[in-house]
């Protein structure tokens, strides 16, 4: 089995630590009046503390519906059909309601894109943090409240004291996304799952709180899975990363690795399609352009998803799905037209 | 029916938190009497509904008392005399008391009629004192009036209440706060919803014996009857909705009363228009009105077959005055005489290429009038006439266009008619102010014109009874049915019941004649 | 925020003033006349005449318009035609009524939208929301007055559980004898009240539990919920901190319109169920064309009308922080 | 890809302001204003790509639908091949409206639902009435080839196109009367990565072939360095600085370009930016700083820049800059 | 795509099934009516359900049947004409006011909260009691009391879709206003239009049967549902069969309607429309 071989393998980084998270032949579907059909199949991940793994890709490629599986908040339509999701060893998926709520917000929490509705309008930032320490806290109102003033500070939001009284509204987008993840860490998880935060901020912002993040994941040790469809982002934060395609992972390596040496056609795409003066390529230069569009997850081609985007591919593409497997030490992709280097 | 209720009851049981038990009003001295409307006033003078009526014969007292046999007998005025057809002096009952204490003389009186007569007082009864010309005090006990012409049916208008002249002059509302002679004074009124009466141990006749009256408004004729059936109220009386009187009649629970009103329910044909010009076609059309049917269906025989335009209640009733009857094929012939026939075999009688086209109108607050309207409506299209229906709200259909003689056909009715004038004089002299149809006979002119100036009931009768024989050929009226009265009562009413044909309620309370 | 509200309370007046004149425009083409009405059959057309011009009815349109405003402005309503008592008095005499009524029947409305509406959402697709939306469907397609008829024939004739028409104790009174040791005066009150005010509140309750259903399910799609789940939150206090609270603000608003409805549809309930309100009093002032006593009753519907929706206003406000008044 | 030549500009816009009044009080008197574009000047030659470039809120947007007309604006002129815009009535106006068209952010709001493509492609024929029915047609279909559609997908609705597609239906739009400015308005902000760059190959082969001159709205540095010729960086509501595309990038000296060049992500692992996780925020233009508005997150500001306003000055090497210190 | 989608949605299918039954019986009412409609038994007064006659017979022993199907043709016809009347000028005032904005929205919109705070039985009763009774009348009065919910909710409508970049790119392009408001923005604006008309059918056959309830209504002997059910309501006690009929036909009616209009609601909901792929 193609997923067995890529959680076997240690992270290329060459962390000591035991992953904390394990997600193994991971499958989500989601049912419609007609049928269902996978939005996820066969995803694997390892996530070790203080370690940070990417998952990118594009619009639909599935990596969203991952990150919410990991705290088992998948939309109603959605459902996990098969693998595992291991936080410590304990399978997620084996745990009744109520265990799973206990693990959320305090074995594992999330960030999400726009804070703006993710944040209850109605309730302060206080309330809504001091809320989620009460819950896995025998705090008192008042102490739940003092521990989210805290939180705000860790997250160098200005003024604490008088933004935790404030609404969503009240704050910039900056100080939004801070509260975020003060009521995300709140509770010291030691594991973190970020879904594009940093996607809906302006430029200067976004680097703050990028910032912020790999300071406040060094110094607690936390293990972070960030969902990001940005390669800069994921540049500069990442240790390993995972690309999706159509619900698939088509290449997984360090980030070192993955932009010096990036093997899949469509990471290679992704990177040329960059407007940006990066390692290599020179401005003004005609973009990469990854013609058609992703298919639908619904009518999925026989073989690879990506043959028919793609400039490589042979006829076998179209036949035949190419497995996931190691092609170097620690690097992964799927791909008939790539060839393993050490074999 | 039952089983839908029952499955509907189970939602009930949410409400059933509220109930407990039967909420009788009912208690020991009292009564609570539904109506239709609530009282516009309480100032006899301008009394002009149901309710204002009964609840001024109970605050005040009249001259006059009228019984249900429609006789006029004394009540403040001890006795009276005619020394002419023109002059009526009463003489008062010593020692006369309002209820607020004061002593009650001949100015009180005075008073009352004579703003009563002036014309800017706007009183509705105003025009049933015409002929009055002037009321004075003889002196403290004594009033006279005088007429401008002899008046025979004057007696039986003065039992209108008479009201304190001390309290009107010191401002005192008295529509809203009456001060009167009768056997009962006001307690509370809340508008809209109920006035509650209590004894007046101030009468002349002393307290009655039941303490408190409460008439509850009700606008639903239905509704009322349904209050009743729930023990919420101890009486009810007309108007009643037919199926409700079928049904409680038939209920042992309660008593039941039932005789011939004061009213009539009738077709008003627009002698000026020219279609109704001649009284052939008014008999013609006449003769299409199933007056058995309206009755006993409609109605549900609470009202009567009418046959003339004197009610069977009045002295002056003779059953041998006959108006056309009900026969189709009568009515078609007498059409097919005027020339009316249906030449292109439609359905509908035409004359030089027009079609027989007949608007029938009534006003739409009552609902028994609108079904009349409407049977007739089918009853006229079967023989042929093309029959219209115009239906509107009262203020609309009687100012702008049954007063306007805008109509062809009007189902109207007249109440009170305590004397044959009240129901022929004003309606069809020539000009007469509620001839709204502009019928012109100079002969029934003569004969009503006699009718009102002779006191000899004999006389009167015979005139009447003449004047009714050439208007039931003429037919500037086509009786339908003579209105009935009907009162129910709960059974265990703590004092005998007298009913009046006008719903009054000195009867309930222990006065009876 | 009082600049807010004194701005608003001064949008009242062009209303108002608007709201006379259209009435009054109404009034003036209606066929029908109060003094014969007044005077009734009998009467002759020299006494109507006589009262018409006693009344003012001949003046011109723009004379009697004219002194209507000017005695408006010095908070007079005029005197009724019929009742022969100042128009305010008599509206003040029911406008309790009424109010007591649509008050209960919304509160009704809304408890009874809100539970129904909370539990269809929740079991989205159960049994239970079909039964439920089904209900609301069949609440929303009564006509108000066949309703009621149906309640009292069913309750007050066939089962004889409560009385069928009018008022008892005015609520507030009854609830103070109660506290004073008469409980059987609020049960009064109380029984009377249920019947007119179910009737009613069936219509606004159907709408209001398939907006509070519709709202809850928006809501519940929303990432705040899934933010409030992430913490570990338990479904309940999901549901009732997180979604109701702002699943109740579309409903406010609605409940504003809602008691505008209401004391529309008290019309016809208060004619069936004889409640001495306001309802009636517009029929019967219509029938008898009692031009200033229509003339006040529009106004204060207008105006309870325009202070309804701006305490709507000053609520949603006061629980949603997002809105500003200004 | 051709610089632009040094002729006389097309379009000059002069000391364009827009401002959004604040209304308060009980007369909803106005009583302040957002200064959402405050005083922006600059130029735009025939056939070259100028970008705005900042964060939101920076008057950048507003600053293009001033230029066509969708808002009005408070001050300043715009000069279109010589002639003052706001002079322009009935034909100036229409032939205006005719040569600067707009392409916008969102595919799906600017294409309107309920038409087929072929009549939003054809939308600006129809309303210049330009040609005849079939022309019409005929250039609808050679506008969707041009843009990468195959035109016989004319009959399809717009929901039925992926985001990139529609971005060309838009495209096309603004292709259709041969316009000599076209502003673009973030017009790839919405779309993946790979169809970014489809859409950005599509501008750069368009303006080689038509020589039509873009005003770029964007936010993203990578885009505006790939497709621009010059660039002007704006912040609440003011140019700070305006320069060639390489003097920019190679060489901001705003500090706040410089800020926000230093922002964008690297895309190399190896030499990472060490962000810091400061938390200095963007002041609205509500409440604009007083002096340089840029002060509050300049490391270089002084007591000068709190003070007075540094005006926008031609510097010796040819770009323009609002700095007292550089 | 959206045909099966339709057929999916239960409310809308039991909906139009009703209201498609209903407008069936009202067009072939001559065919299928049993009886005269204004053929009166006064022997046969308040049968109940049989062979002869179907649904029984009313208070003059007219069969039940043919009178709710002939009755169907009145009442669907004043409510078709009210509703349509309504939504054309509340749509006009409604587009004008929340495009234009300014002064002309806030006079639009004054004489809108007028009409609205009326309350609607004055202005009902005010126009039949004028103009008299009759199809056109009737309709009118109804048309006085609705036009301003059109007006409301299109011009809520309006003000979100003259921001859409659409109408901008219209506006941009020098399209006149009467090409934006009828070309760009009605089509949009129409479901909800559809939904809240196909709910306000419904409310203006109530609103027909309560003005009739009220002695307002259409003279008879038209069969309209209105007078069969005030009719009903004299006799609810004795003979409950008529008004719970007539009552019933109304209710069903009515719900057909509005199963429709939520229903339409759902299918036309603009968020579905729009929604493109999955979020990643």
């Amino acid at each position: 089995m193609s997923h067995t071989s890529a959680v076997s393998s240690q992270p290329a980084s060459g962390r000591p630590d035991q992953p904390i998270l394990t997600v193994s032949g991971l499958e989500i579907r989601i049912r419609t009046g007609q049928g269902s059909f996978a939005v996820v199949s066969d995803m694997a991940l390892s996530v070790a503390p203080g370690e940070t793994v990417c998952i990118v890709g594009e619009s639909g490629c599935g990596k969203s519906m991952t990150a919410l599986s990991l705290l088992r908040l998948l939309p109603e339509a959605a459902s996990v059909t098969g693998g595992k999701i291991e936080i410590d060893g304990v399978d997620l998926l084996a745990l009744d309601q109520r265990t799973v709520e206990d693990y959320r917000g305090e074995k594992i929490a999330m960030i999400f894109q726009e804070p703006l509705t993710a944040l209850n309008p109605v309730l302060t930032i206080g309330e809504q943090i001091a809320e989620a320490v009460r819950q896995h806290r025998k705090l008192g109102r008042r102490a739940a409240f003092d521990r989210a003033v805290e939180a705000l500070r860790l997250v160098q939001m200005p003024d604490p004291q008088r933004r935790a009284r404030q609404y969503p509204h009240e704050l910039s987008g900056g100080m939004r996304q801070r509260a975020m993840i003060a009521l995300a860490l709140v509770c010291e998880p030691r594991i973190l799952v970020a879904d594009e935060p940093t996607t809906a901020l302006d430029v200067t912002i976004q680097a703050q709180i990028l910032g912020l993040i790999s300071d406040l994941q060094k110094r607690l040790g936390t293990a972070l899975v960030m969902i990001t469809h940005d390669l800069g982002v994921v540049a500069e934060i990442a240790d390993r990363v995972v690309v999706m395609y159509a619900g698939r992972r088509i290449e997984e390596a360090s980030a070192n690795d993955l932009f010096d040496n990036p093997m899949h056609p469509y990471t290679l795409g992704l990177l040329g399609a960059i407007p940006r003066s990066h390692a290599g390529a020179k401005v003004g230069s005609r973009l990469v352009d990854i013609t058609g569009t992703v298919p639908p997850l619904w009518d999925l081609p026989k073989g690879c998803a990506f043959a028919p985007r793609c400039p490589k591919a042979v006829s076998r593409c179209h036949q035949e799905r190419p497995e996931f497997e190691e092609k170097q030490p620690g690097h992964f992709a799927a791909c008939w037209e790539v060839t393993h280097a050490n074999g | 029916m039952k089983t839908l209720l029952s499955t509907v009851s189970a939602v009930g049981l949410a409400l059933a938190v509220f109930s407990g038990g039967s909420f009788s009003a009912q208690a020991a001295g009292t009564l609570v009497v539904g109506t239709d409307v609530d009282a516009g006033t309480l100032d006899p003078r301008l009394a002009r509904d149901s309710t204002a009526y009964r609840v001024a014969d109970l605050v005040y007292a009249g001259l006059v008392h009228i019984t249900p046999k429609l006789e006029p007998v004394p009540d403040l005025a001890e006795s009276w005399e005619t020394p002419d057809p023109q002059t009526f002096i009463f003489k008062l009952r010593p020692g006369l008391k309002f209820s607020d204490g004061s002593p009650l003389t001949a100015d009180d009186v005075v008073f009352t009629y004579s703003t009563l007569l002036n014309p800017d007082f706007s009183s509705p009864i105003r025009a049933l004192f015409t002929p009055v010309k002037a009321v004075t005090a003889v002196d403290a006990q004594t009033v006279k009036f005088e007429l401008a012409a002899p008046y025979a049916p004057l007696l039986t208008y003065l039992d209108v209440g008479i009201i304190s002249k001390k309290a009107a002059e010191s401002g005192q509302d008295i529509s809203t706060k009456p001060v009167g002679a009768g056997p009962m004074k006001l307690a509370s009124w809340n508008r809209g919803s109920d006035i509650t009466l209590e004894a007046n141990p101030d009468y002349w006749r002393g307290a009655p014996s039941i303490d408190k009256v409460t008439l509850k408004v009700i606008g639903d004729n239905s509704a009322r009857a349904q209050a009743f059936e729930a023990g919420d109220l101890d009486v009810i009386q007309s108007p009643l909705s037919p199926q409700d009187i079928t049904r409680l009649a038939g209920d042992d629970r309660f008593g039941n009363v039932k005789m011939a009103g004061l009213g009539v329910t009738y077709l008003n044909f627009n002698a000026k228009d020219p279609l109704l010009a001649d009284p052939k076609m008014r008999q013609a059309l006449s003769m299409l009105v199933d007056q058995q049917t309206i009755v006993n269906d409609i109605y549900q025989g609470v009202d009567q077959v009418a046959s003339s335009l004197i009610l069977p209640s009045s002295w002056a009733y003779s059953a041998d005055i006959k108006q056309p009857t009900f026969n189709v094929e009568g009515a078609v012939k007498l059409l097919n005489e005027l020339g009316w026939k249906d030449t292109n075999s439609d359905g509908i009688l035409d004359k030089d290429g027009k079609p027989l086209t007949i608007t029938l109108a009534t006003h739409s607050e009552d609902p028994n009038r609108v079904q009349a309207l409407e049977f007739m409506q089918a009853v006229f299209q079967q023989a042929g006439v093309e029959a219209k229906a115009q239906i509107s709200d009262w203020p609309s259909f009687s100012t702008n266009y049954v007063q306007q003689g805008k109509h062809q056909i009007a189902l109207l009715g007249w109440l009170n008619i305590v004397d044959p004038d009240r129901l022929m004089y004003a309606q069809f002299t020539t000009g007469g102010p509620t001839n709204w149809g502009g019928y012109s006979n100079a002969e029934v002119d003569t004969l009503l014109n006699e009718g009102r100036s002779t006191l000899d009931q004999a006389k009167r009768t015979e005139v009447y009874q003449k004047a009714a024989t050439i208007l039931a050929s003429d037919l500037p009226y086509f009786v339908i049915s003579d209105q009935g009265y009907q009162m129910f009562y709960q059974k265990d009413l703590p004092t005998e019941v007298q009913a009046t044909p006008r719903g009054y309620l000195r009867g309930l309370i222990g006065l009876n004649d | 925020m009082i600049a807010y509200i004194i701005r608003r309370l001064l949008l009242l007046i062009p209303l108002a003033i608007g709201m006379v004149v259209v009435t009054f425009a109404l009034l003036l083409i209606i066929p029908g006349d109060p003094a014969s009405v007044l005077l009734g059959q009998e009467a002759t057309p020299e006494a109507i005449a006589t009262l018409r011009a006693n009344l003012g009815l001949d003046d011109p349109w723009y004379i009697r318009l004219w002194d209507y405003f000017a005695a408006l402005a010095h908070g007079d309503m005029g005197q009724s035609i019929f009742q022969s008592q100042p128009v305010s008095t008599i509206i003040a005499g029911r406008l309790a009524a009424t109010i007591e009524l649509a008050v209960v029947s919304l509160v009704l409305a809304t408890i009874l939208g809100l539970v129904l509406g909370v539990i269809s959402a929740i079991w989205q697709g159960s049994i239970i929301d079909t039964a439920t939306m089904l209900l609301a469907q069949l609440g929303v397609s009564m006509p108000v007055y066949w309703l009621g008829l149906l309640l009292m024939l069913l309750f007050a004739v066939n089962l004889g559980w409560l009385p069928a028409i009018g008022r008892g104790e005015p609520l507030l009174d009854a609830l103070a004898a109660a506290l004073s040791g008469r409980p059987e005066v609020l049960i009064k009150s109380l029984s009377h009240i249920a019947l007119p005010a179910f009737a009613l509140a069936v219509n606004s309750a159907a709408i209001i539990s398939r907006l509070v259903r519709t709202s809850m399910l928006e809501i519940l799609r929303e990432d705040f919920i899934r933010t409030a789940y992430a913490k570990g939150l338990r479904r309940p206090r999901v549901i009732v901190r997180h979604a109701l609270r702002n699943a109740l603000l579309p409903v406010l608003s609605v409940i504003g319109l809602r008691f505008g409805a209401l004391l529309g549809g008290a019309v016809l309930t208060e004619t069936i169920f004889a409640w001495p309100g306001l309802g009636q009093l517009t029929i019967s002032a219509i029938s008898q064309r009692d031009l200033p006593l229509i003339q006040g009753i529009v106004l204060t519907f207008a105006i309870i009308f325009a202070l309804v929706n701006l305490i709507v206003d000053l609520l949603y406000a006061a629980v949603d922080p997002r809105i500003r008044l200004g | 890809m051709q610089t632009a030549d040094g002729s006389a500009p097309l379009l000059t816009v002069n000391g364009l302001k827009v401002h959004f009044a604040i209304r308060k009080g009980v007369l909803n008197r106005v009583v302040g204003a957002v200064r959402a574009v405050d005083g922006v000047s600059f130029s735009l030659r025939r056939g070259e790509t100028l970008s705005l470039v900042g964060e939101s809120g920076c008057g950048k947007s507003t600053t293009g639908l001033a230029l066509l007309g969708l808002l009005k604006p408070t001050g300043g002129q715009v000069e279109f091949d010589g002639q003052t815009v706001r002079d322009f009535r009935g034909a100036a106006l229409k032939s205006y409206r005719k040569r600067v068209q707009i392409i916008f952010q969102d595919p799906f709001s600017s294409l309107n639902p309920r038409h087929r493509v072929r009549d939003i492609i054809r939308a600006p024929l129809d309303i210049h009435q330009v040609g005849t029915r079939a022309e019409r047609d005929a250039r609808v279909a050679e506008l969707m080839e041009r843009v990468g559609l195959r035109p016989d997908q004319a009959n399809n609705f717009a929901h039925q196109f992926s985001g990139g597609q529609r971005q060309r239906i838009g495209i096309a739009r603004a292709l259709a009367l041969n316009p000599d400015i076209i502003v673009c308005d973030e017009p790839v902000s919405a779309l993946d990565v790979s169809v970014q760059a489809q859409i950005l190959n599509l501008l750069s082969d368009l303006q080689r072939d038509l020589g039509v001159a873009f005003l770029f709205i964007s936010h993203d540095l990578g885009v505006v360095e790939y497709l621009s010729h010059r660039v002007a960086v704006m912040y609440l509501g003011k140019i700070v600085e305006i320069a060639d595309k390489t003097a920019i990038f190679a060489n901001p000296s705003h500090p706040y370009t410089e800020l926000l060049i230093g922002s964008a992500p690297s895309l190399d692992p190896r030499n990472r930016h060490q962000f810091k996780a400061s938390n200095d925020d963007i002041p609205s233009a509500t409440n604009k700083p007083s002096g340089c508005s840029f002060h509050t997150r300049c490391p270089l500001a002084t007591d000068a820049c709190r003070e007075s306003e540094p005006q926008l000055s031609l510097r010796d090497d040819g770009r323009s800059l609002a700095c007292h210190h550089r | 795509m959206q045909l099966p989608k339709a057929l999916r949605n239960t409310s809308l299918v039991v909906g139009a099934a009703i209201t498609l039954t209903i407008v069936l019986l009202a067009i072939f009412a001559p065919a299928i009516a049993t009886h005269g409609v204004e053929q009166m038994d006064m022997r046969n007064r308040f049968a109940g359900p049989s062979f002869q006659h179907l649904l029984g017979t009313d208070n003059f022993g007219r069969d039940l049947w043919s009178r709710l199907i002939w009755g169907a043709r009145v009442s669907l016809t004043i409510a078709i004409i009210a509703v349509v009347c309504s939504v054309i000028i509340g749509t006009i005032v409604g587009l004008v006011a929340g495009y234009f904005g300014g002064w002309v929205d806030l006079v639009l919109m004054r004489i809108t909260d007028i009409f609205l705070g009326v309350p609607a039985i004055v202005l009902a009763l005010a126009i039949v009691a004028i103009l008299g009774p009759g199809v056109m009348n009737v309709a009118l009065a109804l048309i006085v009391v609705a036009w301003t919910e059109y007006a409301r909710v299109v011009r809520a409508t309006t003000l979100v879709l003259r921001e859409q970049n659409y109408v901008q790119a219209a506006r941009a392009l020098g399209a006149r206003p009467s090409r934006i408001l009828f070309k760009e923005i009605l089509p949009n604006a129409l479901g909800p239009i559809i939904v809240l008309a196909s709910l306000g059918l419904g409310t203006a056959i109530i609103a027909e049967s309560a003005l009739s309830f009220l002695g307002f209504g259409l003279p008879p002997p038209t069969p309209t549902w209105g007078w069969t059910l005030a009719y009903g309501t004299k006799f609810i006690r004795d003979e409950p069969w008529l008004s719970i009929i007539s009552g019933a036909t109304i209710m069903i009616t009515v719900l057909g309607f509005n199963l429709l209009g939520d229903g339409l609601r759902d299918v036309l909901d603009p968020r579905q429309l729009s929604r493109g792929g999955g979020k990643s």
